[in-house]
């Protein structure tokens, strides 16, 4: 909303006592959020930076020294004259699932934005039983994603499965897959998932932005004989850019951040290893706590920047045309 | 060069009968204007001329063909929105020629003519780059008939179009939409108003809505002058008439009334003799009413009210009815609250209704 | 004083280990209290870091995996001196793989290795015998596996085993390098082993089976997935824990009655053996306790020989107490257990030892570039080769 | 009009569609969890056996309906006490024009985004210097960092659009913004503060990673937690028969709240156009 | 028993000025109407003396007390809005005696008479226990009247509070606040409105304000008759005056202009005689004009347009200049498109401003 909020608002040094009233009054009702907030996020995100900057082990915490850069990147040059990289910027591991991550981000996301709309213009035209088909899209919505993970390793299994199940019985396959071990097929698993789960959420929120398309310019294309895949791409896309912008925005940033899901489904598998298990493996599996620190940290960075980007790219409107 | 037959049209939104029943003879070139209180399926009357909704029952006739299954781009007709709905991301130019090119067989040349042609017509040449949301709600206004012009369509249909325009532009536009029709002579047009300045100023003809059927219709001063019931005399005209309720004295030769708390009073009406002793309503304009200092009058009473409009004077004189009467009087006649006053018209302007509403006939 | 001991231990487990905690309030007058832990061992081990790193005291005596001892040694208490009069009794090499720089971090509560499970009806049926090598072990599985699909058990499938990216696939591919003599990834002294002519075979020799005699998700499969395969009798052969045994032994399996186990075939070359990779628990009290004192005392009950045995008689497992295998109630009651002796005899410990807190990077490192191999991302030789680059990357000047 | 007819079937197979997939899994969840021992190594499409011993099993032993309780507790106080917050912060952010406002608004939005990995270690730290870890308050506590944000970006974006002459009127009848908020503001905002309330319901009873983290016994676990924690009889046994019963356990109160409060959910999600 | 007084009353948001300095003097129990195209400021001004907005310079001083710092509950005021702004979830009954429940010091017996008594006197009794969305638009207007009364206020604030109305009960409303006026002689009240009806009949003086600037101040029937300035003269009236460019021909005793089109036409209004061979306007309200066959006349051209409205006629004439000339006459004229037609009116209706849009005095 405020985002775009341009013109600065005139102090309130002349204020009367009224307007005075309410400033005092508004920090008294922020300071318990912002007290909160700050603590619960604020001062926890310090200290993974702060950490991120030592050399800082789980195992002796208090013993920690400050590295700077080290985790991130340091080099020491060999007798020989050459100089080896170390550290986060350098390790193809990291890349890989930043690589990982961004790839499962553009993938979801688009085909989420896909169903999505598909879903929404679904539920956005009138017919029998719409309220039904929305209280059922929400169900996987609902529905944990622990449950949901355990749900579908089950589902997925290659040898009790029922996906292979039907899949053999459609003579789709020949034979049976083991979707979530191959390397193949292990995003694969995860992006079956992660969409099953959150494509009613883009639905929802693109439903949002068409239903504010007024209905009389749709009546107008009528009249003007445009046939409705025109309409599609005409009319009601260019409408409901801002509206999707901002589910964008969100289901990009959450996908960027994707944990549970992957932890739960395909734990180890390296095709699947995104930025934030790479970070928990590092934190908690293996001794490197400062180095786990560190890419938590670049976690954090890279979601600020590609908002940033993406807002200023994609001029989003958080205040929805307001 | 179409005319509109319109037989038997009735629209059921699921249980709810909204039109029951319209029937209405629509002249080619005939500037047709839809009236009638909010809800009373003007707007839904519109609609399913333009295809925009089923019909439920009836037939629709555009040019002797009948069009109940025909898409509403097939119907030759084109649509003037209340809100406008321009395409708030496409250029005024994008938004007139926008049906023009999907509809193909149109080469470039002659649709950006006929747009220029159009955006001319209505002034808006200047602002063809614009989007809508640069523009001001008269403006908009033009570019939506623009791009019905576009369409040059037999049947131009509009809901409401200056609703949303403030009183000086509204007035301003009205009379280009005149102007228009003038222009067009073979187009028929359909306007649906509640207000109605625009429908005495603009309709060759009215046609009065009331709960999903027609009240009466026929030429502006036909239906002011010569309501067919109670609720057509009392929709137009604003002040509203005054309508008094009245025991018919006699019929005949020598029609009478005596409205309520009133002495009896001769009228110019066909009453049957018949109607001797019934119930009706008696009924007349602020505007007929002028106060009197003579022996004959039709009202007396208190002031209660005056005000002042400027270069008219209202007064409410209170004459023992629930309602007070109601006059229109040159405001340099000096009355205040408190005055006494008696209240005069010529007979001719007197209106009376049977029990049913319904108008005896003037003579 | 109130003790709370954290395991992962789950069902029957859980309910022996009740059972003998009542025994232990009763003599000692301490209350203690279980906290149970997700199954998952890598799930566990993250967590007892974090508590331990911020020095939780609610815990008084964790459960650890028998790879864990280098990496939590410093957080727990050194139980040496408070066990002198019975560390005498255990299996030196379990002794030895919870000892951390002469410090004894956690007592021995039972151990685990796997064996081969095989159809003895099938065998019988087709004229075969449990197998010595891995090729003789292929050859059997396809022979049984393309003629009883040909009578019609379309599902049936040779060999399943553990191929997901995970502890349990390092566990696997350690058995196959090892029985193909091709060290144990690295060396005791901290050299490291793996990337060598017979490592390459051994695991060439496990990615001819996904496919042929294992089905194509083995690559996915952790011990239960094997086990639904084995126990709806959908497989001639299957490497799995002891566990295994009873459930296959239950009232509602396919194959009650119709399997047995034998030590895991060897490989091929100079030093081929039989391996079997040392699993197994242990005690270890946290040096956050606020109850040291009876905590030690409460490990010391636990790992004690009649503990050890009511363990062994009432959960399967396998006692450290090398005295038990010999006991007359637990063969009675547990039949397999002697048996499994010949197993434990051919058990390797995981290269957590040297390799200290990075074991679980090295770990992860390993089954990570065995499953690249069996998944067929890069030739087996590669992969090893980066591996070792990986782990001397690791190293660094030392472990 | 056959084109007509076509397009038609070819709508609702779609809408059939959606919902089969929708539902799918979860109906395979709750025919799963009827049945046990080797039948679940049996794939089958229809319901063949109605056995509720996974689901006796799963309430009877272990700490589940303990667990079920401490969500029920902590989903509610986390909800109530998000709420409280939030109202009052979200006039604060809606309705007084100071200097700012702007910047703490982005910062919210900045909050939701944050990745839980980056603050996990940090939290662990203050909780127990808190002293309240391994309490239902611990899972509280942290659980403010994705319902707090929520709560008060949705309840800011739903009280900017409450009339401006309402609270205007009750200036000019004298009232303390904090009149307004609890006694004008307030009762017009309950749909809102359902449909938020369930929002941050149905995420905090869904949350995993700070429960496993912040909570170290059987008793004071939630359910997702001990979903996962659900074993076997032994170390490698994964009983899918109790997991999806109690998955069904677990997720049957959303569905049916869900159900029940669809379009306000809607409505909600929407208006935030955050994710719950 | 509030006098209110404005001084250089300025008003800023950011860096948009809205109010540039006003200034006004308010009588005790004076009924003041605020008009002016939107965005003029109207409502910002009500707001800053109501206290809701900051005032950024000048003084405002409420029965001779400065109160720019006060809080509007203790300006002794109270605002009636125009969505009502009641609040949704109370009965009528509560929201009448909410702020006095606030207010404290007011005994349970004291609140419920005054309540009471203000709901007596808005015939709203019977709807005490309702909450507000089982009420009409006009009960709840209503009610909101009543709340304000029952805050017993020394100035009584509406922002255009029959906006949301439809016709007939505008009338009706309007007409009762009228009377609750008179019923509380000492209360003053200030009232804004864009209609033009609303101002006139209602208010003892009208504040013209235009783009943050009073125009002009005074009382409805002198504004309509003597305007300070262009402004005043076209924004009251329906339709607008009609306003011709204009040459002044001579000042001094024989003050003579010629519009432009037109033949030189004698005025009646002091005109400097300085001010011969400047330009200026030159108006005359469409009901002043009348059609004429006579030799004198103002102006001559052809009706372009005709509108019948009913009990009068707008005819629009092409008398050369960019705008037609309106005038409104009796319906009972046939005058058709397409005559020629003269018009002409008394000489005291017409008006001339100079240069600057202000006007020379009338004699
Ligand atoms: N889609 C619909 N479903 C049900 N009822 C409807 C629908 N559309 C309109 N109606 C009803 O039909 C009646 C006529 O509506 P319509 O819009 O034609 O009125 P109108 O005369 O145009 O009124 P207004 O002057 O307010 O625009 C109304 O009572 C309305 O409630
Ligand atoms: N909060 C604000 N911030 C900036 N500008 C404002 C604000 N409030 C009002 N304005 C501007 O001040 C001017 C006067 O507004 P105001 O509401 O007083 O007009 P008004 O005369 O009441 O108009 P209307 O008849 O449309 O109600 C307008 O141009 C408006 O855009
Ligand atoms: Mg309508
Ligand atoms: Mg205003």
């Amino acid at each position: 909303m405020a985002v775009a909020e341009t013109i600065a608002e005139p102090a309130a040094q002349a204020g009367s006592d009224l307007l005075r009233q309410r400033v005092r009054a508004a920090w008294i009702f922020l300071a318990p959020m912002l007290i909160v907030l700050a603590l619960v996020a604020g001062w926890p995100l310090l200290r993974s930076i702060y950490f991120s900057f030592t050399n800082a082990s789980l195992t002796n915490l208090e013993a920690r020294q400050w590295i700077g850069f080290e985790n991130y990147l340091s080099w020491i040059t060999l007798k020989s004259g050459k100089t080896v990289y170390d550290g986060l910027l350098v390790d193809p591991l990291w890349w890989k699932s930043v690589w990982n991550t961004v790839r499962f981000t553009i993938v979801s996301v688009t085909l989420e934005t896909i169903f999505g709309m598909m879903v929404a213009l679904v539920l956005n035209a009138d017919f029998r039983g719409r309220g039904i088909v929305r209280a059922a899209i929400l169900v996987p919505w609902a529905i944990p994603t622990i449950v949901s993970a355990k749900m579908w390793a089950w589902m997925l299994n290659d040898q009790f499965g029922i996906i292979n199940d039907i899949l053999l019985n459609l003579g789709l396959i020949s034979q049976k897959i083991a979707w979530t071990a191959n390397p193949d097929t292990a995003m694969l698993a995860v992006l079956i998932v992660d969409i099953w789960k959150t494509t009613p959420f883009m639905a929802l929120l693109i439903l949002a932005g068409l239903q504010m398309i007024p209905g009389d310019i749709y009546e107008a294309a009528k009249i003007d004989g445009v046939n409705p895949v025109k309409v599609f791409w005409k009319v009601t896309l260019p409408l409901v850019r801002p509206a999707l912008m901002v589910a964008i925005i969100f289901r990009m940033l959450d996908a960027l951040r994707i944990f549970d899901l992957i932890y739960v489904l395909t734990a180890n598998n390296a095709q699947t290893k995104t930025m934030s298990v790479f970070a928990r493996e590092n934190l908690f599996d293996f001794d490197k706590f400062a180095y786990g620190s560190a890419a938590s940290t670049m976690l954090f960075l890279i979601l600020t920047v590609i908002t940033i980007l993406y807002i200023i790219i994609g001029k989003v409107n958080f205040e929805g045309g307001r | 060069m179409a005319g509109l037959l319109l037989r038997g049209i009735k629209k059921t939104y699921g249980t709810v009968k909204v039109l029951h029943g319209i029937d209405l003879d629509i002249k080619s070139g005939e500037f047709i204007v839809f009236v009638g209180p909010s809800g009373c399926g003007k707007s839904t009357l519109l609609r399913l001329i333009a295809g925009l909704e089923d019909i439920t029952a009836g037939t629709l006739q555009i040019d002797g063909e009948v069009v109940n299954q025909l898409a509403p781009s097939k119907r030759g007709i084109a649509m003037v929105f209340q809100s406008y709905a321009l395409y708030p991301h496409m250029t005024v130019y994008d938004n007139m020629a926008f049906g023009m090119k999907l509809a193909k067989g149109h080469s470039q040349d002659e649709i950006d003519k006929r747009v220029r042609q159009a955006a001319d017509v209505l002034q808006i040449t200047p602002y063809l780059d614009r989007l809508p949301k640069q523009l001001s709600g008269g403006q908009r206004q033009r570019v939506a008939i623009g791009r019905a012009i576009v369409r040059d369509p037999k049947v131009f249909l509009f809901d409401e179009p200056l609703s949303n325009l403030d009183a000086a532009l509204r007035v301003q536009t009205r009379i280009e939409i005149n102007k228009l029709h003038e222009s067009m002579p073979g187009v028929t047009m359909i306007y649906v108003t509640h207000d109605q300045v625009e429908a005495m100023t603009l309709a060759d003809r009215i046609v009065v809505l009331n709960a999903g059927r027609v009240e009466q219709v026929g030429a502006p001063m036909e239906l002011y002058h010569n309501p067919d019931n109670l609720f057509v005399a009392r929709f137009l005209g604003s002040p509203s008439m005054n309508t008094i309720p009245c025991v018919i004295e006699s019929g005949g030769s020598d029609p009478r009334v005596k409205p309520d708390g009133c002495a009896s009073i001769p009228v110019k009406a066909t009453i049957p003799a018949s109607a001797a002793g019934t119930k009706g309503t008696f009924g007349v304009r602020p505007e007929d009413l002028e106060i009197t200092t003579g022996d004959f009058s039709i009202f007396r009473g208190t002031v209660d009210i005056v005000e002042q409009l400027g270069e008219v004077t209202l007064i409410y004189v209170d004459v023992g009815t629930t309602e007070p009467v109601v006059a229109k009087i040159a405001n340099d006649i000096p009355v205040a609250k408190g005055d006494k006053v008696a209240l005069t018209t010529e007979l001719r302007h007197l209106h009376v209704f049977d029990e049913k509403g319904i108008a005896y006939p003037r003579t | 004083a109130n003790l709370s001991i954290v395991s992962g231990d789950t069902g029957n487990g859980l309910a022996v280990l009740r059972e003998k905690l009542d025994i232990y309030e009763k003599t000692s007058g301490n209350k203690v209290t279980i906290v149970p832990m997700p199954s998952s061992t890598t799930d566990q081990f993250g967590q007892y870091k974090l508590w331990l790193a911020a020095g939780n005291s609610d815990i008084d005596v964790y459960q650890t995996d028998v790879i864990w001892a280098p990496q939590l040694a410093e957080q727990l208490v050194d139980l040496t001196e408070a066990t002198k009069d019975v560390i005498g009794q255990h299996f030196p090499s379990i002794v030895q793989s919870q000892t951390v720089n002469g410090k004894l971090v956690a007592m021995p509560l039972f151990t685990d290795a796997p064996a081969l499970y095989y159809r003895k009806d099938l065998l019988e049926k087709y004229g075969k015998t449990a197998p010595k090598t891995w090729a003789e072990l292929a050859a059997t599985a396809k022979e049984i596996q393309d003629k009883e699909r040909a009578a019609g058990a379309k599902d049936l499938w040779g060999f399943v085993w553990q191929g997901n990216a995970y502890e349990g696939l390092t566990c696997n591919a350690l058995e196959w390098v090892m029985s193909y003599g091709g060290g144990q990834i690295v060396e005791p002294d901290g050299e490291i082993s793996i990337n060598n002519p017979q490592a390459v075979a051994a695991i060439e020799e496990a990615k001819s089976w996904v496919n042929t005699i294992s089905p194509p998700g083995v690559l996915a499969y952790q011990e239960e997935e094997a086990r639904g395969v084995w126990q709806t009798g959908n497989a001639v052969f299957m490497r799995n824990w002891p566990y295994a045994y009873s459930l296959g032994e239950g009232a509602d399996s396919a194959i009650k009655g119709k399997f047995d186990v034998a030590p895991l075939p060897a490989g091929t070359g100079d030093k081929a053996r039989s391996a079997a990779t040392l699993g197994g628990w242990n005690l270890a009290v946290s040096k956050y306790s606020k109850n040291q004192k009876e905590a030690i005392d409460l490990v010391k009950f636990l790992t004690s020989k009649e503990m050890q045995k009511k363990q062994a008689i009432e959960a399967s497992n396998l006692p450290t107490i090398i005295d038990l295998y010999d006991d007359a109630e637990i063969a009675k009651a547990v039949p397999i257990i002697p048996r499994w002796k010949d197993v434990f005899l051919n058990a390797v410990p995981r290269p957590s030892a040297p390799t200290k807190v990075k074991y679980n990077e090295v770990s992860s490192n390993f089954w990570t570039a065995v499953h690249n191999s069996l998944a067929g991302s890069g030739t087996t030789a590669d992969n090893l080769e980066l591996l070792e680059a990986q782990l001397t990357k690791l190293k660094g000047n030392g472990w | 009009m056959l084109w007509h007819i076509v397009k038609r079937v070819a709508f609702y197979a779609l809408v059939i569609g959606i919902v089969v997939i929708s539902l799918f899994p979860f109906y395979y969840a709750i025919i799963t969890s009827f049945k046990s021992g080797t039948a679940l190594f049996v794939v089958n499409y229809w319901p063949t056996s109605f056995s509720l011993a996974n689901y006796t099993q799963v309430l009877t032993t272990g700490s589940f309906v303990r667990n079920l309780g401490n969500s029920l507790f902590i989903a509610s106080v986390v909800v109530v006490i998000s709420l409280l917050l939030a109202v009052t912060a979200s006039f604060a952010l809606s309705r007084v024009r100071f200097r700012g406002r702007s910047l703490l608004l982005f910062t919210i939005l900045a909050v939701s985004m944050f990745p839980q990995i980056a603050v996990l270690s940090g939290l662990f730290e203050l909780i127990r210097f808190f002293g309240i870890f391994n309490t239902p308050f611990a899972l509280i506590f942290a659980y403010m960092i994705f319902t707090l944000p929520f709560t008060v970006w949705v309840l800011t974006t739903f009280m900017r659009d409450l009339p401006v002459e309402i609270e205007e009127a009750a200036i000019v009848d004298g009232a303390s913004p904090w009149v307004i908020v609890t006694k004008v503001f307030l009762p017009l905002m309950w749909p809102a503060l359902v449909t938020t309330g369930l929002l941050a319901f149905i995420a905090a009873w869904n949350e995993f990673l700070f429960a496993l983290t912040f909570t170290s016994s059987n008793n004071t676990r939630t359910v997702p937690v001990a979903i996962a924690l659900l074993s076997g009889a032994t170390q490698y046994e994964i009983p899918w028969g109790n997991i999806m019963a109690a998955s069904v356990i677990v997720t049957v109160p959303l569905v049916v709240l869900v159900l029940i409060f669809q379009r306000k959910i809607i409505s909600g999600l929407t208006a935030g156009g955050v994710k719950g």
